[in-house]
């Protein structure tokens, strides 16, 4: 087991590929995505709405070292800011395998 | 205005299946069409309309006629988002204004579908090349906008602007790369590609657009709630322009000497709305400008204000003008 | 009973798909039909069983006959539910008899449409209206069975019951109000609207029909686990009530004199058991009640007797009676 | 970064509605959902039919002040012990933007 | 070899929409068929091409043309496999090289079906078993690669293997059942049958693999960056193979005495490599394989390679014998 | 309240159904699931691909007594090694209902 920070993304779809891009560059080691989530927030409510695409939300997990986390989501502040989404960070182990 | 016409028009079962999709969200039933359903068909609509054109387009060959569409048809796409533009502006910040006049300055492919249904009922031919005429207008107001905005506001994300990726936005999103791909495909494949596909792209067409119209229904309803925020200003220019560029597009394709069934699709793209293209480049190219008003713009209201009301109320002027 | 009738039901493509569905899960075949795809599927067999219904409605006028149809199919669709409880109850709490006797009060649309499948094949008519007697008996089991549930029971969640949410889920659920609208549709979009939409409701519809039935045999298989914990008592009844249903079912239509094609549907609808509208209503209504007992008596029990056994049976008899 | 409190609930796709009112009426800001998902609890094992729908579980996940927690949890609790489902609290850090 | 029939082929829709999906991926549009529409898609294909097979079947009675070709086909779907091992395990770990062959020695049906629609269009017959042939050659391969590699490897895993697992995987997998399952029911349900289901299995089957052929093509495009790390060997291999494959099906053909059609489809079988079946099966019995090697080299050079090229190559061969 | 450790499992879809099983083995009281989730980690990006279903992983989420955990990433440990994908563990409060 190793300590690692789970960092949870959620975006908007369209703006998913943008956020995978600054992760690779922020040089995480992996991440999981969920695609086709919906939800509710600042931005008022997505989903039920399949046709655009446009209220439609991604969800981006990554675990990474306690020591990278500043970098990832520094990079990631500004998307953030601009297209909306939240960004979570918690406390995990990581099964060494 | 012909209200036989109307009738017949609200009679079609595609239109039923719309109001069915409103209803539905009226007395709160549960009934939706589940995710990716609605992407799928809005593929397989483009694809059939795409192909359809294709072989229409071949089968007529290049004429002046085709040239002097497909010229009108940039002309309007390009000049309707600047002066929606400057509209919007006088109420709006740069980001939603620009993004509204894309949407306006774009097409509904969903809009043509259902205006050519109307014609064939009523046994109007028009020109497969239409279909190219509206390929072609689905992306200058994408660039247009995108323009503009950047021209009129001081760039907060300092991001570089990338013709590149603005190109392949307006370009190459999905939307407009299938119904092109499927022009093209369709054009090549000849008689004998044509004749396999018809069961798909044309039999069973009829019952794809009653199903996409049913979740349109639904989503329009879904939204209509946010247009409080937009206001009576947006919701009045959602009937309005189409109104308006209907006006400046029937003298222009009488002009042009357009037959009937040509001049009526002509208006029809110019009057309708983009939520599928525009929403999704606009979203990539413009994320400040808020989707919660520019999607239920055209969707709930342009949409079927034009389905309803405007399709019958253009052709009746047509049909007055050219017969 | 006619062992011809039962080979030739018995190779008709859907339900060999259904059996195809059971034997991928015996031999542990990884086959599956991905969410939402049956979800699809059983929406768009709704669509076109409504609409050619109302297609056959709007063909056929309003006649006395339907109306008897119409109450005939009413009545059973209340009178099951209630005798249904009580003898459930003895054996079982009252959510959980509530919930399986709405389960046979109300109908199975794909039950009904293999059932029509095979008087098609033999060449036997039937009413048009059919389509809207079966629209008609999903709701009635709900609301009495939910009735019959708040008046036996003490109500644990202290909420407020409201007849708004219960009609809601019995009228408006999904299911029931896509059928409903599209057997409107169907009557008013004339014979237009049936011609164009034809190859998508009548041609593709048995293809449709196998892949479904390809998912029920899978999702009865997968289901039948779950009867073990079900037990005697309830398999058991999940085979006679059918039985019993159809016991009351065919003397009534003996009575009230509607034709061969007719009585037998409609002994099919009342032998029928729902497992798509009813245990969404009651995962709503009636949440305490275990959808691991109804579901599976209906899918993996009740369903497969009827298309298996039941309905040559039926038929056999009404065809003994009626000619 | 600010400590936020992570509410996830899994419960009933038939029920997501309610759940969802609940939240709102508890004042949360925003939440996240994930749609058809499956699994095993107490009430059996879910999934492997989308027929019914009746099987099908959504996953629910709403971040919130800490100080809010109580007051959502316990407006949960009566349906999640109607309808079944489950609900995790855990520690979490929101990245502000 | 025919540049006519090259042309030909290479204009079909089908093919063009496989262009279409690369060329999408090579402009960055961010055109893509959403999951689970490309499973659904393949489960119809699959359930067509049995269902149209049995029919076939069914139609032609057993001769020994028959039961030649069957015999052939097994022959051919075992020998591959072990060839194609000991040729890569010069180069690659075992796991790789039992994968890879297992691929190589099954056949991919997406490839069949191009290959019939050559035939349909240059009215060249092929018998119904030639679907039971192919049927019969997805499995042997799965079983021959996961017995060369026990027996080729020190078993890092510590789990027992297991005859009954390797089966299932071998012949029940999903694609390998839904064939097998449709032949069979297309065999027992007669003309009758055939004909309620020609609009779904036949007529809208083109617009399917249109679909289907889009979607592959985005796949392939988005795959061909693994080929680097798969290296110039395995790259040369994925076009070699099929060569030598065919090199050997066509004189076997001639000697068996098999008509142009069944040896052209017997050849194309041969050639093709497996991008579903297989791979699911390795995943699940040899999970050590790198899907990055061999699901890019069916995916992205074998498949195009032969409907592009060794398609109208092989059929030119074909016809310079057989007339 | 009750505390409780909650594992994150990711995993190609296809050795899902094992996982599955070593979770019951192990005697978790329950887990969710959800499909068809893409990812990036050592062996390569996935998903995008659709059509093998071989790029595809499965998140599992499984809530159980802290005093089981070692059993249980115990068990997932050989199958993860063999098969890849990760497994995080981490801290939440379950609510009693
Ligand atoms: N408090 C929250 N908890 C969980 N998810 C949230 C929360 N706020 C926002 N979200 C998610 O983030 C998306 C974008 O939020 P926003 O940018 O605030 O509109 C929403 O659609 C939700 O899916
Ligand atoms: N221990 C657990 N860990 C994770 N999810 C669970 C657990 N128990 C139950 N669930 C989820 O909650 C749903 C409802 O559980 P139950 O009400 O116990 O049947 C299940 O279908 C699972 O998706
Ligand atoms: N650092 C990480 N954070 C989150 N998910 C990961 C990470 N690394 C790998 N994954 C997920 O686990 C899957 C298998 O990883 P691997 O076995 O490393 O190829 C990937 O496809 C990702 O979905
Ligand atoms: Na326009
Ligand atoms: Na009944
Ligand atoms: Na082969």
């Amino acid at each position: 087991m190793m300590p690692v920070k789970k960092i949870e993304i959620i975006i908007n779809e369209i703006g998913l590929l943008k956020v995978l891009k600054l992760l690779d560059a922020a040089g995480v080691s992996g991440y999981t995505v969920i695609k086709n989530t919906t939800g509710k927030g600042e931005r008022g409510l997505r989903g039920g709405d399949e046709l655009t695409g446009v209220f439609t939300n991604s969800y981006v997990m990554t675990a990474c070292p306690p020591e990278k986390v500043t970098a990832v989501v520094e990079s990631l502040r500004p998307t953030l800011k601009q297209r909306g989404g939240v960004c979570l960070v918690s406390d995990a182990q990581w099964l060494i395998h | 205005m012909d209200f036989n016409l109307l009738i017949s028009n609200f009679l079609n079962p595609p239109i039923l299946f719309f109001f069915l999709g409103l209803a539905a969200v009226f007395v709160k039933s549960d009934l939706e069409i589940p995710a990716p359903i609605p992407k799928i068909l809005s593929l397989y609509l483009l694809f059939a309309i795409g192909y359809k054109g294709g072989v229409g387009l071949a089968a007529g060959g290049l004429q002046t006629q085709i040239v002097v569409v497909l010229v009108a048809a940039v002309v309007m796409a390009t000049f309707v988002p600047l002066y929606a533009f400057f509209v919007l502006r006088r109420k709006l910040p740069v980001a939603d204004a620009a993004a509204i006049a894309a949407t306006y300055g774009s097409i509904s492919a969903v809009t043509f579908i259902t205006a050519a249904a109307l014609l064939e009922k009523l046994g109007i031919a028009y020109g497969g090349y239409m279909v190219a005429a509206m390929a072609l207008m689905e992306s200058p107001a994408i660039i247009v906008a995108v323009l503009l905005y950047r021209l009129s506001s001081v760039d907060r994300s300092g991001a570089a602007f990338s013709w590149r990726e603005l190109c392949r936005a307006a370009f190459f999103n999905g939307s407009v790369f299938l119904i092109m791909g499927s022009l093209v495909i369709g054009a090549l494949s000849g008689d004998a590609g044509a004749k396999t596909l018809k069961p798909f792209t044309n039999d069973i067409f009829a019952g794809g657009l009653c199903f996409f119209l049913l979740d349109m229904g639904i989503v329009a309803a879904k939204r209509l709630g946010d247009l409080r925020r937009a206001g009576a200003f947006l919701t009045a220019f959602a009937i309005l322009l189409p109104l308006i560029n209907a006006a400046l597009a029937i003298p222009l394709a009488y002009v042009w000497g357009l037959s009937q069934g040509d001049a009526f699709m002509f208006t029809i793209l110019c009057a309708s709305a983009s939520y599928i293209a525009v929403p999704a480049a606009m979203r990539l190219s413009i994320p400040e400008a808020n989707p919660s008003l520019y999607v239920p713009m055209s969707l709930a209201i342009t949409f079927p204000f034009n389905i309803i009301a405007g399709m019958s109320l253009y052709l009746a002027i047509i049909n007055y003008f050219w017969s």
